[in-house]
């Protein structure tokens, strides 16, 4: 009976995953695109939300520079759990054409692995509805998140800090 | 005000903009690159020219010619440049398809960077062998 | 005198597409002082240019600089580095270049317009707005391959032509957006609501524009007649019955209509240079290494942009400058919020269609 | 080919060129640009003009590395973002910046210098 009762909540999460729409790269161009009408993620419950606080899922579009490391770090900090990581286009797997620049973090699946990975230079609408539903299914099946399990964003979001004190003391910081 | 209500109702009873699921893409998309061994002559072009590195040759331990190719789907921006640049026609091409979505089972990035380390180390024991191979 | 409050804006909020940070110190909701920090997306872009890549590969990898003007990018550095090594493309590529550009134009400006409108809290025109720009981002990804990075032009001409059947797909679409557009004119220039909040906010006069050098939309919304495609003779313009579009509010509203007048050209361009194609080939050969310096100043949907290419005789050029639109708007824009209610940042910051993945490079 | 005017001008001197020549109504200042030549630090101020005379005009002057360049903020108020630039990319010493808007501070400093290696 409890088993049937906690599916009902990962039914309920995987039916309306809302965005914290995190932009650092051209490729959210092509996540604007998928809130129009002709590809309409809307329709798979999918919606952006304004906090991260009401967030299920965070999507790295594109590149992570070092400078905006710790603000991503944060946001993903401020989500509650269960959360999940979205990442697309090529900068985010391996800093793309950037890969040896001095101010691109190239190892950004090492420090937030992404659960769901969309490759393209940006990819598709289309396939990037593919991979958020099979993001869907991870949400469905409540399976951890890869970043809660084997990423070391926690440490290396503990050194931002200890680097840069002026950080945490930002209005709306909560530290976790 | 009062237009835009207009075309708001008129939206009602009209066909919806949103694209069906399964509709098929323009045929003139530019996806992933096919390789065909057949008619490559391993003059290492593509590698070169390409921005991100997507496209890796290792070395056979045995020192023959025959290098093996590594394509990264996940890491090609899908520029073209490297079957612009390759010199036999048909050995590469650009084909429709794009990547599929890669899940943490798949782990893409951590064979990727074996590949990487690999076409380093390869590429010596390659160069001895060939020494050696001349030698005799 | 009231309490001093101080009020982050950014770096990842909702209201603003890219990273951008402004602190506001505010005094009875009025704005005081500013300060700003936008280099969040450095990537080095320009070193990366300069050491690495070949000045053949460099097309590709500058057109990542920004995803919303990657052909203005692309088209800039070819440009340049023509006008150094002496190189004249045939005339059919100089066509196929002003369509693709004049395509990236109208989605940038489209993507703008939604965006300004969303901002105003009217959800249903961004709607509307954005599945008119559906139509030109199938255009270009029919033409391209490509939605957003259209990898198109290349030092010496166009990677792709543009064939008959291509044609036939283009022209109605063409029509049909255009015939959208007007209508979406109508709406913009006869809704209460969108007067309300948008006229009279952010004034940028014609003296300010001239002191802070503002470019592209944002000073042509307030009188001051900067354009590159009347200004340079790179592309044939002229023979496509190009007209600059001036108004003099310099409002938010001004900045909006700007952008929509734009696209409307930028149609009727499309239009005469799909016509009026000429026949030939879209592509030379290239030899030889750049040498020397040259400098182009191109209109990009956002406004001027400036490409200063300096190459000593090697395949790795010595210095690749790229000055984009946003780098020069972000001086008016600081001295602009001064005084201003902190309700009308949204809508002012919005308006000047901001992308700081471009500026930061 | 170069398809700009150049006009050299000595450190002392900038200021005052800068000064008589630029007039808002007139011409629009694009952006400052530093090259590193090896030697030194060469640096390009670039107009352009309104209107349709398709005319580029560039004051350039070479310095050493460690070398003080004056501030043109109080004649042209939008430079401040091109100085600023040019503090945090090439390491060019300019009065009145603060730094700090491109790099973190762990990253390699100056990164367009050509003794900094990429990766």
């Amino acid at each position: 009976m409890l088993t049937k009762f906690l599916d009902f909540f990962g039914w309920a999460r995987a039916n309306s995953p809302w965005m914290v729409h995190y932009c650092s790269g051209c490729c959210s161009l092509e996540i604007l695109a998928l809130m129009g009408p002709r590809f309409d993620w809307e329709r798979y419950g999918f919606m952006p939300v304004p906090s991260p606080r009401q967030a299920d899922f965070i999507v790295i579009t594109g590149l992570i520079s070092r400078k905006v490391l710790p603000v991503l770090l944060m946001t993903y900090d401020q989500m509650p759990k269960p959360r999940y990581v979205f990442a697309i286009g090529s900068c985010a797997f391996d800093g793309g054409p950037y890969y040896d620049s001095t101010s691109v973090v190239t190892n950004v699946p090492e420090i937030l692995p992404p659960d769901v990975f969309v490759a393209g230079c940006p990819p598709t609408p289309e396939a990037i509805l593919e991979g958020l539903l099979e993001m869907k299914k991870i949400i469905r099946e409540k399976r951890e998140a890869r970043a809660e399990r084997e990423g070391t964003w926690k440490e290396i979001l503990k050194q931002e800090l200890e680097k840069n004190p002026l950080l945490s003391q930002q209005p709306f910081f909560v530290g976790g | 005000m009062f237009k835009m209500f207009l075309f708001s109702l008129k939206n009602l009873f009209s066909k919806p903009a949103t694209l069906p699921e399964g509709t098929e893409k323009p045929k003139q998309y530019r996806g992933l690159i096919k390789y065909y061994e057949e008619t490559c002559i391993y003059c290492k072009k593509c590698e070169m020219v390409c921005p991100p590195g997507a496209i890796i040759f290792t070395y056979p331990e045995d020192g023959s010619k025959r290098l093996i190719f590594h394509y990264n789907p996940y890491l090609c921006i899908y520029c073209g440049e490297c079957v612009r640049a390759c010199p036999k026609p048909g050995t590469l091409v650009q084909v429709e398809d794009t990547a599929p979505p890669a899940t943490a089972q798949d782990k893409p990035n951590d064979l990727w960077f074996e590949v990487e380390k690999e076409a380093v180390e390869s590429k010596k024991i390659w160069q001895e062998a060939r020494r050696k191979k001349r030698n005799k | 005198m009231g309490k001093k409050f101080v009020v982050p804006f950014g770096s990842q909020h909702i209201a603003i597409p890219e990273p951008i940070r402004f602190i506001f110190t505010t005094e009875n909701e009025i704005i005081k002082s500013v300060s700003v920090d936008f280099g969040y997306v450095h990537r080095g872009i320009e070193k990366a240019c300069m050491t690495r890549y070949k000045y053949t590969q460099v097309p590709y990898v500058v057109a990542r600089v920004c995803g919303l003007c990657a052909v203005s990018q692309a088209t800039a550095y070819c440009m340049a580095i023509e006008s150094l090594m002496d190189i004249e493309i045939p005339e059919r590529a100089k066509y196929l270049r002003i369509i693709v550009h004049e395509m990236d134009r109208i989605h940038s400006h489209l993507f703008a317009i939604a965006h300004l409108s969303e901002a105003a809290g009217y959800e249903n025109l961004f709607m509307r707005v954005m599945r008119d720009r559906e139509f030109v981002m199938e255009c270009l990804e029919i033409l391209t391959g490509n939605r957003i990075q259209a990898d198109y032009s290349t030092i010496g001409g166009v990677n792709r032509d543009l064939t008959k059947e291509v044609y036939e797909i283009l022209k109605p679409r063409l029509d049909e957006l255009e015939r959208r557009l007007y209508e979406l004119k109508e709406i913009f220039e006869r809704d209460y609501t969108l007067q309300k909040k948008w006229k009279g906010i952010g004034v940028i006069t014609l003296e300010m524009a001239q002191k802070y050098n503002a470019v592209g939309p944002v000073a042509r919304a307030s009188g001051l007649a900067t354009d590159c495609r009347v200004e340079f003779e790179y592309l044939p313009y002229k023979e496509l019955d190009y007209k600059m579009v001036l108004y003099q509010e310099g409002d938010v509203w001004a900045r909006n209509m700007v952008r929509l007048d734009e696209t409307l050209v930028s149609i009727r361009v499309l239009k005469n240079a799909i016509d009026n194609l000429p026949e030939g080939d879209i592509k030379v050969k290239v030899k030889g290494n750049p040498k020397g310096e040259a400098l182009i100043r191109w209109e990009a949907p956002r406004g001027e942009l400036l490409y200063y290419v300096k190459g000593n005789g090697k395949s790795v050029l010595e210095r690749l400058r790229i000055k984009t639109p946003t780098f020069s708007v972000i001086p008016v824009m600081k001295e602009l919020y001064y005084n201003q209610p902190y309700a009308f940042v949204p809508d002012i910051t919005i308006s000047f269609d901001p992308c700081l993945s471009c500026s930061a490079r | 080919m170069k398809n700009f005017e150049e006009i050299q001008v000595s450190l002392s001197e900038l200021r005052e060129a800068i000064k008589r020549f630029y007039k808002p109504e007139e011409w629009h200042f694009i952006t400052i640009n530093g090259t590193d030549v090896g030697d030194g630090i060469e640096i390009k101020y670039f107009f352009a003009a309104y209107g349709k005379s398709k005319k580029v005009k560039a004051f350039s002057l070479k310095i050493d590395y460690n070398q003080t360049i004056p501030s043109i903020r109080d004649i042209i108020p939008s430079a401040w973002i091109a100085e600023e630039e040019l503090k945090d990319l090439l390491g060019v010493n300019v009065e009145g910046t603060k730094g700090g808007i491109f790099l973190e501070p762990d990253s390699p400093q100056a990164p367009l210098r050509k003794e900094v290696k990429n990766g």
